[in-house]
């Protein structure tokens, strides 16, 4: 197996699981909104869940594989950076995301 | 002169990239994978030529029922008894085997039966349904399989590169290689090759009204002439009755509607709207090529054309719908064209659209001069005075094949490259540079003068009276052509240069076609003189070779070697379908 | 008279304009014809079988990648305008007139080089055209390699790697042939470097194409081959 | 052929992909922040909280509220390119392109809910 081809692949992979994520998060925006946010709130219902740090970990992961691999494909084709470039560009990104990502879990958790 | 000339060197030079020429890459890659191989042509690799254009399919005796025989049998009563014996029947019997090639190793599929099996269609002048296809784009189905193999083969690819001139070995021990132009810079190339392969399709393309593709105009005949060798057959052009008229200022005139339309029992109309071809056979539209062609001609001399000066045909009484499904290709083109065919009329003529003649040469393809091989259209004597539908495609595969096999075997037993005649190579540029640095004047003017000669007097209708005024009208067209300049700049990609290249080529041809068509005074397929309308005898048949120089052209009649069968007789012992003695 | 603007030269070079006469039947290839043959011989383009078979008359006609040689003026003009520039994507050559040469070479690369399973000795295999896979094929067969999807795409013009729909969708009818002796190594092939994971289902080659065939479903086609592997094909 | 005139650009399918891709660009540039921002909880729910109240400005709400828009848009389309890529085609030229323009008013839908719970 290529690496373009596993790549390829973890991304359809990464969005199916997405799909349902985004889903709920969209629909879990819109009613929480409704009262205005505040910070107790979103954290009394996050905190202490093991339900909501086990979708917000996968949330984060599946970012994570799927986001960079995407912009990987839109800095190769949309700049003229080399392959090298983008690749540690994109990797960054996913330390990134993955970084902040579990560390917003933890911190809401 | 341009002094500089580029030279390569090579073992296997093939011209052309139709069915011929990649097929003979093909095969001599197989027989000898360590042979170095260069294909020149003139367009671009497999996309050039014929060998993409066909429609109808291949004639291929694998049913029950049907035999090798049976369809020699049809080729040589098709071909009146002009067929070279020996070559006929080896089409025949090797088509079996290319066909399979082509399924099985090269991995085209042909349309199948319900039950998986090959489907065959009827073909004019068969006597049996035996024409394998793909839906109507046979070719395309075809020459792409082969490009996909041959670009996969390590070759080396000149393409748009345009042979002038063969060139032969100093000690005329046989050919050394082949002078070119590459178009695309306009500069002149010498490629030394110890076999070269001529498959450049030759093209009725002098005609008024003509299907060939643009690439195509006698320049592998013209070249071959020159070089020595003889033709044979050349009075023998097939006109296929329904060419696309558009006007004259529009390339798709002359391009085929596909026979099936009169199958289907489409009528055709002259100017008046009367259906005339009930007034000239039996079978109306659905007589043969021929007939049809020489009813359309005739209604054309009468004057009762259309405003383009072509007839009508007409589909829409079997209802628009169904000649849209049944002719999706045809109707999407003609639509395409600004015609509605599914349920209008569309003007059509006869147009020119294959050489039965051509270059005399061996069973294995090979010239009279050592190392010179002759493929496909190029090649003469297979067809006689008429092509089965079907048995082009299959002539230019199966020979081009053998070709590649005869010049791996050629360059074993013949390993070194030879002296070229360097006076030959100087000749050739000197007859590629004559326009430049005269004053140039319109070509176009002059191509329609050759296009109307041959179309009214050396076409469907031929009389002596018309062909020996003709023999005149070109010499002096020629004449002017040598006289005509050209505005000398950019010679890279210069298509009025190549135009007047292509028209030196014609006119050599012209030549041939029209003094083997007075050399023969009698009737038979392609060529009918009203002077002499009936066929001769049979048993004492003879074909037309053409030698000499254009200007000096000697014709001979040589007796048909009737090696395998003679007149009357047959290969085929159950009488009930016996093909018909004449058709 | 129609006003026909002619890139001329190579990658340096400027738009002329010419005026045509306007005639009832009349295909874009038509219109340089007469150019060259009246007004501009050293003109170059490239023609061949002038019906729509060989792919060879390709060029960019109002923005637009088309074949000439079927394309009607009154289908294709602006106004009575008409802007004539070569393929884009494609390296050039002078005038109209680009180098396919690259174009085949992504042949090579998407794998889409038939290996056959059975020899000339062989009948012909029996195989229904209502076979599933063979429609699959059948579907995607009839191309005349004339370059126009390759020249549509974006994709293609952005990124170099992209061996782009035409040869993919070879790979792709391939990849369902029952006699194809590689269907694995196609699709591992097309699956590679610059295959069928840069298409981003833009249609470009699917709307353009002259010829009605549909390289974005034959590469969706090999992308759900990547996601869930190769079906078999039945082979009798 | 009645798309014969119509540009390169401006048909469905283009726009199906700007729009999928912009939209997964610009959710990849936010969602790092849309991080840092949650992981602020980490030093206490005041730290949030001033954030929280950052974002009751009116500029910040309109960008929250394009967030939310084209996350359902790049899901919307992503979906489409998934059943292109997973499930056949209804026919070989369609590439389900009657799909975009109501993925598109559903995810303006979405926004105007959103909008609508403020
Ligand atoms: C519209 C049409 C429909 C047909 N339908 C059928 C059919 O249904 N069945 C059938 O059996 N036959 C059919 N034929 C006939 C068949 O196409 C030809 O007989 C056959 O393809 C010829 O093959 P070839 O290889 O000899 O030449 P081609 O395929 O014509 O190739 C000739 C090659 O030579 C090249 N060339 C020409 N001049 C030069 C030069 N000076 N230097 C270098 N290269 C040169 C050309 O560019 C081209 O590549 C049809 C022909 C036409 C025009
Ligand atoms: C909601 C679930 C999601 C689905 C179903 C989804 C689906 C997809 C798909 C199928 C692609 C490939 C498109 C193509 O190559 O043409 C893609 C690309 C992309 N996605 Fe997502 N995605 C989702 C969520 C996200 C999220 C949350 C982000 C950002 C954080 C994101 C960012 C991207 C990016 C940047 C691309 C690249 C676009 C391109 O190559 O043109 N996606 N997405
Ligand atoms: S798929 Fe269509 S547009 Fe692309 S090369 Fe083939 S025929 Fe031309
Ligand atoms: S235009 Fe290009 S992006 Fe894909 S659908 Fe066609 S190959
Ligand atoms: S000239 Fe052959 S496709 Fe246009």
């Amino acid at each position: 197996m290529t690496v373009v081809r596993g790549l390829f692949i973890a991304q359809r992979y990464s969005a199916m699981l997405l799909a349902p994520f985004v889903l709920i998060h969209l629909a879990l925006i819109i009613i929480v909104v409704r009262n205005g946010l505040t910070a107790e709130e979103i954290l009394s219902r996050t905190n202490g869940s093991t339900l909501w740090f086990v979708f917000y970990v996968a949330f984060v992961l599946a970012v994570t594989v799927h986001a960079p691999i995407g912009v990987r494909n839109v800095l190769n084709e949309w700049t003229r950076l080399s392959g090298g470039v983008v690749n540690v560009i994109c990797l960054c990104l996913a330390l990134l995301m993955l970084s902040t990502g579990l560390r917003a879990v933890f911190a809401v958790t | 002169m341009n002094a500089s000339i580029d030279t390569h060197q090579t073992d296997v030079l093939i011209l052309g990239s139709g069915g011929a020429g990649l097929f003979a890459a093909l095969h001599a890659k197989q027989t000898n994978p360590d042979l170095d191989i260069t294909i020149a042509v003139k367009g671009l690799l497999g996309k050039s030529g014929c060998t993409r254009m066909v429609q109808g399919g291949y004639n291929v005796a694998i049913a029950d029922g049907d035999s090798v025989e049976r369809h020699f049998m049809d080729t040589i009563v098709g071909g009146k008894w002009l067929p070279r014996q020996d070559m006929a029947w080896e089409l025949c019997v090797k088509s079996v085997e290319r066909i399979q090639e082509l399924e099985n190793e090269l991995g085209c599929f042909f349309d199948r039966n319900s039950d998986g099996t090959l489907h065959q269609k009827a073909f004019a002048g068969q006597s049996f349904d035996r024409t394998v296809h793909k839906g109507d784009l046979t070719g395309i189905e075809i020459i792409n399989r082969l490009m996909e193999q041959v670009n996969a083969l390590e070759v080396n690819r000149l393409e748009e590169h345009r042979a002038i001139e063969l060139i032969p070995a100093r000690d005329g021990s046989g050919i050394a290689g082949v002078l070119l132009i590459d178009m695309r810079t306009g500069t002149y190339r010498f490629i030394k090759a110890k076999a070269v392969l001529l498959a450049t399709g030759a093209g009725p393309t002098m005609y008024l009204y003509h299907t060939p593709s643009g690439d195509k105009s006698c320049d592998g005949l013209a070249m071959a002439l020159r070089y020595g060798l003889s033709l044979r057959d050349m009075e023998m052009v097939q006109f296929h009755p329904t060419g696309l008229l558009g006007g004259r200022d529009t390339r798709m005139t002359g391009t085929v509607l596909e026979e099936g339309l009169r199958g289907a029992g489409g009528y055709l109309l002259n100017g008046d709207g009367h259906r005339f071809m009930k007034d000239y056979h039996d079978n109306a539209e659905r007589a043969t090529r021929d007939i049809v062609s020489r009813g359309i001609y005739e209604e054309m001399r009468r004057g009762n054309v259309t405003s383009m000066g072509g007839v009508y045909i007409e589909m829409a009484h079997l209802g628009p719908d169904n000649v849209s499904k049944r002719f999706p290709g045809m109707v999407k083109r003609c639509a395409d064209c600004g015609f509605d065919l599914a349920g209008g009329r569309v003007e059509v003529v006869p147009t020119a659209h294959y050489m039965m003649g051509g270059i005399e040469c061996g069973i294995d393809t090979a010239s009279a001069s050592p190392g010179l091989f002759i493929a496909g259209e190029d090649c003469g004597g297979v067809h006689g005075a008429n092509r089965l539908g079907g048995n082009g495609v299959g002539n230019s595969t199966v020979y081009g094949g053998i070709a590649g096999e005869s010049m791996a075997a050629f360059i074993a037993a013949n390993p070194n490259i030879k002296d070229e005649d360097q006076h030959v190579i100087e000749q050739g540029i000197a007859r590629a540079e004559k326009p430049f640095g005269k004053t140039p004047e319109n070509l176009p003017a002059l191509r329609d003068s050759l296009y109307q000669t041959m179309w009214d007097k050396v076409g469907i209708l031929r009389n002596k009276k018309d062909l020996s005024s003709a023999v005149s009208e070109i010499t002096a067209q020629h004449q002017s052509l040598d006289d005509i300049g050209l505005q000398d700049g950019q010679r890279a990609f210069n298509l009025t240069w190549h135009d007047w290249l292509n028209m030196q080529s014609l006119f050599d041809i012209s030549k041939v076609i029209t003094a083997a068509s007075l050399a023969r005074n009698d009737s038979r397929g392609a060529h009918f003189r009203e002077d002499f309308p009936h066929t001769g005898d049979l048993n004492s048949t003879c074909y037309i070779r053409t030698s000499g120089s254009v200007d000096q052209l000697v014709t001979e009649a040589v007796p048909v070697d009737f090696s395998i069968v003679k007149p009357g007789e047959s290969l085929i012992d159950d009488e009930a379908s016996v093909p018909p003695a004449t058709a | 008279m129609l006003k026909v603007s002619i890139w001329r030269g190579v990658d340096e070079g400027e738009f002329i304009d010419y005026e045509v006469p306007m005639r009832a039947n009349q295909t874009v290839l038509d219109i340089v014809t007469e150019v060259q043959r009246n007004q501009e011989p050293d003109l170059a383009y490239r023609f061949a079988c002038r019906v729509g078979v060989c792919g060879s008359c390709a060029m960019t006609v109002n923005g637009r990648p088309r074949w000439t040689c079927r394309s009607h003026v009154n289908d294709v003009i602006d106004g009575d305008r008409l802007v004539l520039e070569p393929l884009r994507s494609h390296p050039r050559i002078r005038d109209l007139v680009v180098d396919l040469a690259p174009f085949f070479e992504t042949w090579k690369g998407s794998g889409a080089v038939f290996k056959p399973s059975a020899t000339r000795d062989d009948k012909p295999v029996k195989i229904t055209a209502d076979d599933p896979a063979r429609k699959n094929a059948d579907a995607g067969i009839e191309c005349i390699n004339c370059a126009v999807c390759y020249s549509a795409c974006d994709v293609v013009s952005w990124d170099k790697n992209y061996l782009g729909p035409a040869a993919l969708n070879r790979a792709w009818t391939l990849v369902n042939d029952a006699k194809h002796g590689e269907r694995k190594e196609t699709l591992n092939k097309a699956l590679g470097d610059g295959g069928c994971g840069s298409c981003h289902s833009m249609g470009n080659c699917t709307r353009n194409c002259p010829v009605g065939l549909s390289p974005s479903a034959g590469i969706a086609g090999l992308k759900k081959f990547a996601l869930r592997g190769l079906p078999k094909v039945e082979k009798p | 052929m009645a798309n014969n005139r119509q540009s390169m650009r401006t048909h469905k399918s283009y726009f199906a992909f700007v729009g999928h891709r912009v939209s997964g660009l610009l959710l990849a540039l936010f969602l790092p922040i849309h991080f840092l921002v949650l992981g602020l909880a980490l030093e206490g729910a005041d730290a949030l909280n001033r954030f929280l109240a950052f974002s009751e400005l009116p500029l910040v709400k309109a960008a929250e509220w394009g967030l939310v828009v084209l996350l359902a848009i790049h899901l919307l389309f992503g979906i489409r390119v998934l059943m292109l890529e997973l499930t056949d085609w209804p026919n070989s030229a369609d590439g389900r392109t009657a799909w975009i323009i109501p993925s598109v008013i559903a995810a303006l839908l979405v926004g105007v809910i959103f909008l609508a719970q403020l």
